[in-house]
């Protein structure tokens, strides 16, 4: 059988629009030492780096061999994952397999961006080409807008749970250090303020660009017992992704194709025993990329019945002090480096189950987290975590 | 590890300077199809079929962010797994390696995709230089090699005919390949008199622009059993990352090569590459670089592999045939080259090569190299025993 | 519906991908590249614990991975490891060609900086020769790396 | 050299357009000389499961066999799934340069059920509905560069 595996080491820089005091190389170097010094090992110790990063956004080719020196992969092995949104989870997955099998005993794994040096919309309208999908897509704006009223027309969900969902966020946010916006909202009114980016998509519904980036290490469980007292073990990883165009991507009215959410989680939470996902997992970090998503994802990962993702913000379930407790972290709302972005979700759910999380920690013990990733036409990454396996 | 992990198919494309008929995922099919019919399997995650799929391509290549996008419907995994790996794709067979001994997966597709002819190759490449420090300077990884060959026949008298012998020898086993597409006919006078385009490196040092795929299937040793009468295990299998600056090491050595090889036959318990292995396909996508990874791979000396290509050791009928297929020289898309290599070392260990064979070829090792200058390295070790 | 699909010729979309990028340097690079644009000087940074000077200089060593600051001028002179001639264009290079580039090691530095050779005949090149950097003039220095026109022989 | 770092951050922009030549391939060419030709839109079928592909390609992802030659017309009018209109002009990466839009545009189910993004030429917002029945307006002269070329926007027509 394989190895147990666990997180033993958590590292994330501060998130900011831009970063002009740090070079690619030198953010991403932030987060290596921050999860170094939080596992209280040395570079020396790492026996492997996994990267995630999207060399669009940053117009740079390779860009894991221009930090080899800055991440500590000069002289090891490891490679990079680029499987657009999903890469931060898709590495960890990585990482866990090689960790699992006993190649490695420990690895590191480091998503990072800086969006700050492209056009992050720009690059993911290039997921299209001429000869195919050109007006497919207006980035990511564009998809989630649709999904927006798609979903408003769908469940009955109205502008104001949106609103109460950023609301939750910014919330959340103020109270994590590392967060990116932290806007001190006091009101759904302030927030339908704000103007559309594309209706029904208000500026303040949507992610921000952030530059940043997340660092995790992962060990086998010999070492992990040796490295610290709390080890969070991977219990289990899953990637589904889906062809692009079938199912109109993010609004399949018809209901002919399932979410990959849907067959994602419910391939997890079969292997791994979960019957009821609301009561046997604790909480949630999960990408959405806007508010409306997150509504909508609660219902295609089984932690309420469809159409009723809106109830979950409406009753408190999602808050940090509710029963179900979704992106107590803030969320992608708050932070988006997207490399990155699927990094941080483990590393939050981590950080909760440790009982680390600080100000932003959730009510309820957390001993069993899941952690998602969202990216291309609605691709899905999963990670579960546990306090004792 | 108790479990060993076994190729039992694979298949490339015939190797082409312009493949613009048809779309990425159209041009893997093509592989994908040979490996699936070969195999019969499907694609299944309920442990009849293939369970998940790794997929090798570069989204500067391809022209759009997630160039894994065009071949969703093509490697199976619509509503299933996939993974991206962006190095070369003999890091999606150590990837699709892990996956499999991990105990996660059984049986893994991975596939590669590149088609060079559709892009501004210089364009690309430069983008991988740092931004701040080397990107303006105008570099692309022919200038960069030129750099590396100059010192490496500087440092070790490694002389400009001995390049051009490899160039010559992995055009003429082209010959023997009919998935290589520019098998040639070649003096080393002609490699001397052909166009210079970075001084020392001259038009037949390198390769032509090339558009292909390769697929193959891994599989668990019981699945791998009952799916075909000759699985190629893979015995050693590690890469490294080198530093990024040109200056920061000395570039007549390749010292990341050195640690993936090491870890590579640590795994495969070979002690004496040149003895121990039958049959090497190196990726060279210069000429000097089949001698230059030589040394790193341990095959001599630092400075030796000249003497070795002289004395005829890497040709057919040497001592160790290194790159029977014709190699990149003779024709491979970046991404899909490594790839392109553990595929014709499973044809040479599976006694299939054709009139490239090497008679008995038991143990093969193959490489990639990803970026300028052998910025990332990765060594497979085969084996059909 | 007439065509057979076999024998139906492929559309090509000939296009681009465009999206201009702007590269922090952040405060050691920044900090080289004004030392450029204002004093003239190439400066490197030294990792005290392997007693490496590093140029270009970056914030983390590569051997012990320690934190970079301390500073230390290095020579505007050095030796010739390595070099190339392009006689190839490509739409990426900064001046027309042939361009020599060349891998400097400056005196005071451990390492080699990459970069274009100028007023050298490509004949005359030699890995082991000394040169010496010629520098833009001021109102054409912007804090790039390009503020160092090229590497000349010295004397 | 014992002064402070310099508080002035340098930025080093850099702008290089890289130029691709993309294929079609033979099946999405069909299409586009489809509508390029006869104003038409065209797609392959599976022969496993029947269902009807989109956009055309050689290989059914749900079946994952090849899914051959058997083609069918479709028709080009459709209901909308969803729309929503750009603020803000995003900057496009296959013209290089910011890019309004006066059309919204909207996802639609063509009636023989697949999804399809275009325009819509209706630019008032107050009579833009979910559920709007649709049909494709054609440019006169095709020019088989694909949907978003051939196909102008979907124009409101009666239920």
């Amino acid at each position: 059988m394989a190895n147990r595996v666990a997180i033993v080491g958590i590292g994330q820089t501060y998130h900011k629009s831009r970063r002009p005091d740090v070079s690619q190389p030198e953010m991403a170097n932030e987060a290596v030492r921050a999860a170094l010094a939080d596992a209280q090992l040395s570079m020396k110790d790492i026996e492997s780096v996994f990267f995630s990063n999207m060399e669009t956004f940053e117009g740079i080719y390779l860009p894991d061999h221009g930090m080899a020196d800055e991440a500590g992969s000069f002289m090891k092995p490891g490679f990079k994952i680029a499987s657009g949104g999903t890469s931060g989870i898709a590495a960890a997955k990585e990482a866990f397999h090689f960790v699992a099998s006993g190649l490695f005993s420990i690895a590191l794994v480091l998503g990072f961006e800086k969006h700050d040096a492209g056009d992050t919309t720009a690059a993911i309208t290039a997921a299209t080409t001429l000869a195919w999908g050109k007006g497919q897509a207006r980035g990511a704006i564009g998809e989630f807008a649709k999904q927006a009223s798609n979903y408003m027309k769908q469940s009955g969900a109205t502008e104001e749970h949106a609103a109460m969902v950023r609301l939750k966020a910014d919330r959340c946010a103020c109270r994590n250090p590392y967060a990116h916006l932290r806007l001190g909202l006091k009101s759904v009114e302030e927030i339908l303020k704000s103007g559309y980016l594309e209706w029904p998509l208000r500026l303040l519904d949507f992610c921000p660009q952030s530059c940043g980036a997340c660092a995790l290490i992962i060990a086998s469980e010999e070492e992990a017992r040796r490295i610290t007292n709390k080890p969070v073990w991977i219990a289990d990883v899953v990637a589904v992704h889906q062809e692009p165009f079938r199912a109109g991507a993010f609004c399949d009215l018809d209901g002919r194709e399932p979410y990959s959410q849907d067959v994602a989680s419910t391939k997890l939470y079969k292997r791994n025993g979960i019957t009821n996902p609301r009561r046997d997992i604790d909480m949630a970090e999960i990408y959405e990329p806007s508010n409306w998503e997150e509504m909508f994802l609660c219902e295609v990962f089984h932690f309420c019945e469809e159409n009723e993702g809106w109830k979950l913000i409406e009753k408190g379930i999602t808050e940090i002090e509710g029963e179900f407790p979704v992106n107590p972290s803030g969320g992608v709302l708050a932070t988006n480096p997207i490399g990155a972005t699927p990094t941080i979700r483990v590393a939050e759910c981590a950080l909760q189950i440790r009982g680390d999380a600080g100000e932003h920690q959730v009510t309820r013990d957390v001993k069993t987290a899941v952690a998602t990733a969202l990216g291309g036409p609605n691709w899905t990454a999963m990670v579960l975590l546990r306090r004792s396996l | 590890m108790a479990e060993r992990v076994a190729i039992v198919a694979a298949a490339q494309t015939k190797y082409h300077p312009d493949r613009s008929d048809v779309t990425e995922g159209e041009l893997a099919y093509e592989a994908i199809e040979k490996v699936l019919q070969e195999t019969g399997l499907t694609y299944a995650d309920d442990g009849t079929g293939i369970d998940s799929s790794v997929t090798c391509s570069q989204d500067f290549w391809d022209g759009r962010t997630m160039s894994n996008l065009n071949i969703i419907s093509y490697d199976g995994s619509h509503l299933s797994c996939e993974d991206k790996i962006a190095e070369d794709s003999t890091n999606a067979v150590y990837c699709a390696f892990g996956q499999i001994l991990s105990g996660q997966h059984d049986i893994v597709l991975v596939v590669s995709h590149c088609k060079e002819s559709q892009a501004e190759k210089s364009i690309i490449e430069n983008a991988a230089f740092d931004p701040i420090f080397m990107r303006l300077l105008g570099f692309d990884f022919l200038t960069a090699n030129a750099l590396q060959a100059t010192r490496y026949m500087y440092k070790y008298g490694v002389t400009a005919e001995q390049f051009a012998k490899v160039a010559v020898k992995n055009r003429g086993n082209a010959k023997n390949n009919p998935f290589a597409q520019e098998p040639m006919d070649i003096t080393v006078g002609d490699v001397l008199r052909s166009k210079m385009l970075v001084d020392p490196i001259r038009l037949l040092d390198t390769k032509p622009t090339s558009d292909g795929a390769c697929a193959m299937i891994l599989a668990r040793e019981e699945k791998a059993r009952k799916l075909t009468a000759k699985p190629v295990w893979i015995s050693g299998v590690s890469n490294c990352y080198e530093t990024h600056y040109l200056g920061d090491r000395d570039l007549a050595d390749c010292d990341a090569l050195v640690s993936a090889a090491r870890r590579a036959y640590d795994m495969a318990g070979i002690t004496d590459p040149l003895r121990e292995i039958d049959v090497a396909e190196i990726s060279e996508e210069y000429s000097y670089q089949e001698l230059l990874w030589m040394e790193g791979l341990g095959f001599c000396g630092r400075g030796e592999a000249g003497k070795l290509i002289d004395a005829g050791v890497t040709q057919m009928g040497g001592q160790l045939p290194v790159n029977p297929s014709g190699g990149m020289l003779s024709g491979n898309p970046t991404v899909v080259a490594g790839m392109a290599r553990v595929a014709e070392a499973a044809q040479q260990l599976r006694g299939e090569a054709g009139d490239r064979q090497v008679p008995g070829a038991g143990v093969a090792l193959t490489h990639g190299v990803t970026g300028f200058c052998g910025q990332h390295q990765c060594v497979v070790v085969l084996s059909n025993k | 519906m007439a065509d057979k699909l076999e024998e139906l010729e492929s559309l090509v979309f000939a296009g681009k991908v465009d999206i201009p990028n702007t590269y922090s340097a952040g405060l050691v690079g920044s900090r080289f590249l004004i030392e450029l644009r204002d004093n003239k000087k190439i400066t490197g940074i030294k990792c005290p614990t392997c007693n490496r000077v590093y140029v270009p200089p970056r914030s983390t060593c590569k051997y012990c991975f320690g934190k970079l600051s301390e500073w230390v001028e290095v020579s505007n002179k050095g030796t010739l490891l390595t070099y190339a001639v392009a006689y190839q264009p490509s739409p990426v290079q900064p001046v027309e060609v042939p361009i020599a580039y060349g891998i400097v090691q400056l005196d005071g530095a451990d390492t080699g900086l990459a970069h274009m050779l100028g007023e050298v005949d490509p004949e005359q090149l030699k890995v082991g020769m000394k040169v010496k950097a010629v520098f833009k003039v001021k109102k054409e220095r912007v804090a790039s790396i390009l503020d160092i026109k090229y590497f000349k022989p010295l004397g | 050299m014992a002064q402070e770092p310099s508080q002035e951050y340098i930025h080093v922009a850099y702008t290089m357009s890289r130029p691709y030549r993309w294929s079609a391939g033979k099946y999405l060419s069909k299409l586009y000389k489809e509508m390029r030709d006869s104003k038409k839109l065209v797609t392959n079928r599976c022969p496993k499961c029947k269902e009807l592909l989109w956009p055309p390609q050689m290989v059914c992802g749900r079946c994952k066999v090849r899914a051959g030659d058997d083609w069918v017309e479709l028709s080009d009018k459709g209901t909308v799934a969803g729309y929503t209109y750009l603020v803000y002009p995003l900057w496009d990466p296959h013209a290089g340069k910011r890019v309004g839009e006066d059309h919204p545009y909207a996802t639609i189910l063509l009636d023989d059920g697949m999804y399809m993004v275009s325009r819509l030429e209706e630019q008032d917002k107050e009579k833009l509905k979910v559920g709007m029945r649709v049909q494709a307006v054609w440019r006169e002269e095709g020019r088989g560069r694909g949907l978003d070329e051939d196909i102008l926007y979907f124009r409101t027509i009666e239920q």
